[in-house]
């Protein structure tokens, strides 16, 4: 190995800095002050409010580097714009490992997206880690090693969903309206894994992005005696769908993604005491939550905030999230200690310890192992009374499928 | 003098159709335009409502108009029936005549629609039909009904023979007579009948391949044996 | 039945979008003769437009009428701009222009007001559910606001020379100029109308799908087969096929090919009547003798 | 290639392409030779991404190149030729996933599929006109997604999901180590090169003539006795198979085929090629694919927040200023040389 040499010399440096005496190695992406961490993100184009989250992580790392780094080595990391195309973001990920050499693939946004990089970054061998969507099917450690989502799958939730739903009303008749596509789908899916034989009796309704309203769906599902409802919708038919459900008198107990639970762009568009009662979930704390208002966890987001992202709308809890991957991504780089190869990263990245987080609910822990890829595995349901969101009930586990 | 017309070119793209032409029609008759096909005589009309590209003098009640937007022209009172008529197919007829006197603001539009119903008594009874359903003769009619609703000072009129019965040919060259009489609009006319043309002008010019081989009244070049037989080929 | 009755009364009320902007779709289409792929956006646009004066706190009629007048402003300047240096090419690239017009205004919207949900009000209000909750106060109101527009359109252009000049210039220009129109400007006008048409559409539609920039890529498609239905040159035929679209969409949706079909039915039904019947179920058929 | 207005009857077209007529053979194959050399470098001195990039322009302008046999050269405008691409994509993904084929028996299947479903499409095209037509494929193109992942053919495509599959690796009897990217380039490249070759062969013979002939004079091609029905049929079909391969040629470059990969950007994306590229123009086609694979990058540069502004732009910029693209700007610059020498 030609590398050797090298290694150790870098090896010494690190070993004044450092009390880890690992071995490091020479990895890609990897240099003696630096790593560099590739990401996409839909910078521009419809899906570009999200963009706000590479915007946080970018400050994150600011913050490490400005605290000396990992290691003693800078992050760099470099967010390209993949307009949420599925092949534009193949291009986009091949730029940053082929031509940028990143170390590893960090939080890159969307499902469809992350699916047409999938078998790319396996093939590989690149670490393809908390992805910021939550289909399931990125916990499929025998398939796909290097790949691992964070926040609780969309199919965990409806888990959850079900879960309460036969806890409450065992003999309800459950619907469920979705879009259909990957983000949709796993909604029915996470339903069939609690109902098993009984999901034959469950009413699936679809509807299309393109769809102008989905008043046919809601008075197809009202007209086959639903009285338990799970919707898997983005936010504009999340409105659409609180306000109809309303509007046409039927009272059925409602549970709504937590994609589309913004107060500001789903509740009050709804129309807010329309959406009374309607259940959902999170692992996150609200930052809108009196209840947080002086926890020392969301303080120091806060804090991080204020110091930057002074501009940031502190409304917006794609930062709550942003903060909550970016501190895993952190503790996973700590974990390394000197080697940053890819294999150790991987390894790293599926050996987190139950670790608590300053944005997350009390009991919500982010924790992997070799056979677990679902980092966030609990949620808390939660209520709209009218005016903001209220928790009730202990944090659930989703299903074990 | 109603229109003069000096050392006009004119041609589509790089070709050249017209290449220089001297002539002039005077108030309240009508001037023949005589040729064989291709001598360049729709061009001229066109030139001189500035629908092709044009070069030279164009005067029209003493103001040079070459160069000027087709509309501009029609607005000065200079109405054309284009070859191929240049109606309204899918409009009523009652909407063609709106749209002849579109640009008049005095109140005798209404009376210059019953002055057409006397000269074309067809198209009355036409009045709610959709032009594309009237027939050849009829939509000559209305073409010529349309170009008179601007109240012309001069009309140019484009083959109002061609495709049309024989029959019809009379009956609407009869009915130009009357206006000649009625109206003293000055009419420029283009005909390929130059027999029929030669009747009803008073004056008429020859072009060939896009010059003016022979002018002067038309009942002396009814008259030219030469000029006939050369040149008219009858 | 009682659910076949609900998916119709809800088709109706899906329908009313469809036809507010099939008749803009219908208006370009009289006063130019294109179809303009562009016009969600610009309809998408206008909205905004009025979303950010609502915002601002103007009164909504009068945030409305701002927004129509500044709408037809920039339809006159979007013909004069861009469609009048191709006037005379070939339709390829008047395709060109329209779909060039479609990514700018598109991503133009986006990038101003972002792609965040937002709520635009309506003016109609009332004070419990009307038929069981299936029609909103509001879709009865921009129902009567489309037959209001449809009414002013078939008036201005049947008795008004303007609009019969307009009609004649998009038909036949040659002869237009003949009769001293202004042929240019009535393409420029017919513009700013279909714009104007477009922002009222917008602003009908936006309180009941939410207002965000791609509002309008779906209801476009419904909207040109509800015009196609009518005739494209038919403004009264629009306003019954965008409905019809509504209900046919519906009924099809939730009793035959399933929801996931439904923009494929609306471009068979594009389909259909193009090639069975291009003048449209209600349109009237051009015959021409020479 | 922009037959004048004035050319109405195509038999007095004098033989197309005179300007090559003379020259000498050692000249023919100096350029031959210089094409090859062009083509074949990259794949040794480009890194494996531009050389993934170069692939994919390959690829586009060979989509392009189809759209601009119906569209450029037969003056039917299509806006929906996403849907052939994807079709094509679809094809070689399902043969190659499903039933282990290898890539190369997929393409002859693939340019079938695509061939018979673009005539079965050519026939209701006849019946539209320009405008009516490009409003019925751009309804076409909006609608693909929704059909490449409706339930009732999910088995085959994947649904939602989309279908992986794997690049074809280089034979065992080529000279010397190729990576499977650079395996993929001469795939792309040998593959675009026969179908530019046979459509420059189809477009300068009688067909061409009669298929531009169609395009700018039907009636008076009529009168000359030329079915233009079915040479607008034909070259629906011609056009889509063309397109088809190259979704063919996508799909296993980009290994992945899905629903969302073939939005209404791609029928965009392909219209925008060939109106840069030049309409009408068999090399133009390939600029048109260099332009749309690396314009996006461009427009990012200019304008992070909103690239699409920037593309419409470019779009419309090229239409009133080099209204017949890069191969009319090139054609414009070669007459002006030749004129001075």
């Amino acid at each position: 190995m030609t590398l050797h040499r090298r290694a150790l010399l870098s090896g010494s440096v690190a070993a004044l800095a450092l009390p880890n005496l690992a071995p490091a190695q020479e990895a890609p992406g990897v240099t003696a002050n630096e790593i560099r961490i590739g990401s996409t993100n839909a910078l521009s184009g419809p899906a570009s409010s999200y963009s706000v989250i590479s915007r946080c992580l970018s400050a994150m790392f600011k913050r490490v580097n400005d605290q000396g780094g990992i290691a003693g080595k800078q992050i760099n990391f470099i967010v390209y714009d993949d307009n949420y195309a599925p092949p534009r973001t193949l291009e986009q990920t091949r730029r940053l490992v082929e031509q940028d050499k990143v170390a590893f693939l960090f939080n890159q946004l969307g499902t469809p997206t992350n699916s047409a990089i999938h078998r790319y970054v396996n093939q590989r061998k690149v670490p393809h880690l908390f992805l910021a969507t939550g289909a399931d099917k990125w916990a499929q450690p025998q398939e796909y090693p290097w790949t691992i989502g964070w926040q609780p799958s969309y199919r965990t939730e409806a888990q959850i969903y079900t879960k309460y739903i036969m806890e409450q009303r065992p003999q309800a008749k459950i619907g469920v309206i979705y879009q259909n596509d990957d983000f949709g789908k796993d909604y029915v899916n996470g339903v069939k894994d609690v109902l098993g034989a009984r999901f034959d009796a469950v009413k699936l309704v679809s509807h299309e992005a393109t769809d102008a309203t989905i008043d046919s769906q809601i008075v197809t599902l009202q007209g086959s005696g639903v009285d338990a409802l799970v919707c898997g919708i983005i936010p504009r038919f999340a409105a659409q769908a609180i306000r109809k459900v309303y509007d046409i008198g039927w009272k059925p107990m409602m549970f709504m993604t937590n994609v589309s639970v913004s107060g500001s762009i789903v509740m009050q568009p709804a129309g807010a005491e329309k959406g009374i009662g309607l259940i959902t979930s999170d692992y996150r704390k609200d930052q809108s939550d009196p209840a947080w208002a002086e926890d020392p966890g969301m303080n120091e987001w806060r804090d991080f905030m204020r110091r930057y992202i002074p501009d940031g709308e502190l409304g917006d809890n794609n930062y709550t999230y942003g903060y909550g991957a970016g501190s895993t991504m952190i503790q996973v780089l700590k974990q390394c200690g000197n080697n940053f190869s890819r294999e150790n990263v991987m390894k790293q990245a599926t050996s987190i310890a139950p670790l608590e987080i300053g944005t997350l609910l009390p009991g919500v822990k982010v924790s992997t192992s070799p056979t677990n890829y679902h980092p966030i595995r609990h949620m808390q349901l939660q209520k709209w009374d009218g005016k903001s969101w209220v928790r009730f009930g202990g944090v659930i586990e989703g299903a074990n499928v | 003098m109603l229109l003069d017309v000096k050392g006009m070119q004119a041609g589509y793209g790089q070709t050249h159709v017209l290449h220089g032409l001297d002539f002039v029609v005077e108030e309240g008759g009508v001037t023949a335009l005589l040729g064989a096909n291709g001598a360049g005589k729709t061009t001229t009309l066109r030139a001189i409502c500035g629908m092709v590209k044009t070069e030279g003098d164009v005067t029209f009640l003493g103001e040079r108009i070459t160069g000027r937007a087709t509309e501009d022209i029609a607005r000065r009172g200079l109405a054309h029936v284009p070859d191929g008529r240049g109606t309204f197919m899918e409009l009523s007829v009652e909407e063609n005549f709106r749209l002849g006197a579109y640009v008049r603001r005095d109140p005798d539009v209404r009376a210059d629609f019953e002055r057409m119903f006397e000269w074309f008594p067809r198209l009355k009874q036409r009045w709610r039909q959709q032009a594309g359903t009237l027939s050849g003769g009829e939509q000559q009619m209305l073409a010529i009904a349309r170009a008179l609703l601007l109240r012309p000072r001069l009309l140019l009129l484009d083959e109002p023979s061609f495709g049309l019965a024989p029959l019809i040919v009379q009956e609407i060259f009869g009915i130009m007579r009357r206006i000649r009489e009625e109206s003293g609009v000055g009419i420029l006319l283009v005909e390929q009948n130059a027999n029929l043309a030669l009747e009803l002008a008073d004056r008429a010019y020859l072009l060939e391949t896009g010059r003016i081989v022979v002018s002067g009244p038309a009942a002396e070049i009814r008259e030219d044996e030469a000029v006939r037989r050369s040149y008219l080929g009858y | 039945m009682d659910g076949f009755a609900h998916q119709i009364i809800a088709g109706i009320a899906t329908g009313g979008i469809y036809a507010s902007v099939a008749l803009a779709l219908v208006m370009i289409y009289q006063a130019t003769h294109h179809v303009n792929f562009a016009q969600g956006e610009m309809a998408t646009l206008s909205t905004f437009i009025a979303w950010s004066m609502v915002e601002a706190g103007f009164p909504y009629w009068v945030a409305f009428a701002a927004t129509v007048m500044l709408s037809f402003l920039i339809g006159v300047l979007v013909e004069r701009l861009l469609m009048r240096p191709v006037q005379n090419a070939a339709v390829l690239t008047h395709v060109g222009v329209f779909i060039g017009l479609l990514l700018i205004v598109g991503n133009m919207t986006g990038w101003i007001f972002g792609y965040t949900t937002k709520v635009y009000p309506s003016p109609f209000t009332s004070s419990g559910p009307l038929m069981g909750g299936l029609i909103s106060a509001h879709e009865l109101g921009s129902t009567a606001v489309t037959l209001v527009v449809l009414t002013l359109v078939f008036l201005f252009f049947r008795y008004t020379s303007l609009g019969l000049a307009m009609r004649a210039a998009a038909y036949n220009p040659r002869s237009a100029r003949l009769v001293g129109i202004r042929v240019g400007w009535m393409l420029a006008l017919g513009w700013g109308l279909a714009a104007a048409i477009g922002a009222v559409a917008g602003m009908m539609v936006a309180p009941v799908v939410f207002l965000d920039p791609s509002m309008m890529t779906g209801i476009l498609l419904y909207a040109f087969a509800g015009a196609l239905i009518g005739g494209i040159d038919n403004p009264l035929g629009a306003v019954i096929g965008g409905f019809a679209v509504g209900v046919l969409e519906n009924l099809a949706g939730a009793y035959v090919v399933g929801t996931e079909l439904k923009l494929t039915v609306a471009l068979a039904i594009i389909i259909g009547v193009l090639v069975i019947r291009p003048s449209g179920l209600l349109g009237r058929v051009v015959t021409s003798r020479v | 290639m922009s037959a004048s207005e004035n050319v109405a009857i195509p038999a007095t077209i004098p033989q197309a392409v005179p300007a090559r007529r003379g020259m000498p053979a050692w000249q023919v194959a100096l350029v031959v030779l210089g094409g090859l050399v062009v083509a074949i470098a990259p794949a040794f001195v480009l890194e494996s991404f531009p050389l993934f990039q170069l692939t994919m322009a390959v690829i586009m302008g060979l989509a392009v190149l189809g759209l601009n046999m119906v569209t450029g050269f037969n003056g039917q405008i299509s806006l929906g030729h996403g849907a052939f691409f994807a079709l094509g994509a679809y094809a070689t993904a399902i043969l190659m996933s499903h039933l282990d084929w290898s890539f190369w028996a997929t393409l002859p299947f693939s340019a079938a599929v695509c061939g018979v479903v673009g005539y079965g499409i050519g026939f209701p095209a006849l019946r539209l006109g320009g405008l009516y037509l490009a409003l019925t494929t751009f309804s076409l193109a909006v609608a693909v997604p929704q059909i490449l992942k409706h339930k009732s053919i999910e088995d085959w495509t994947g649904g939602v999901q989309g279908l992986f599959l794997v690049k074809p690796d280089a034979p065992a009897w080529m000279p010397g180590a190729l990576t499977p990217d650079q395996w993929m380039y001469f795939v792309a490249v040998g593959v675009a090169g026969v179908c530019f070759l046979l459509c420059w062969n189809l477009i300068r013979g009688r067909i061409g003539r009669a298929l531009m002939a169609t395009r700018d004079h039907q009636t008076a091609a009529e009168a000359m006795g030329m079915d233009t029905a079915t040479l607008k049929t034909r070259a629906f079909a011609v056009s889509a198979m063309v397109t088809g391969i190259a979704g063919s040629l996508s799909a296993v470059a980009v290994e992945f085929v899905a629903p969302d990969s073939f939005s209404l950007m791609v029928s965009i994306t392909l219209f925008v090629g060939m109106v840069v590229g030049g309409v009408a123009s068999i090399l133009g086609s390939l600029f048109g694919g260099l332009f749309v694979l690396f314009v996006p990058n461009i427009a990012e540069a200019i304008s992070k927040a909103a690239p699409g502004v920037i593309y419409g732009i470019l779009l419309i910029a090229f239409l009133f200023i080099l209204p017949d693209g890069f191969a009319g700007l090139l054609r414009r610059i070669a007459g002006r040389l030749r004129g001075r020498g």
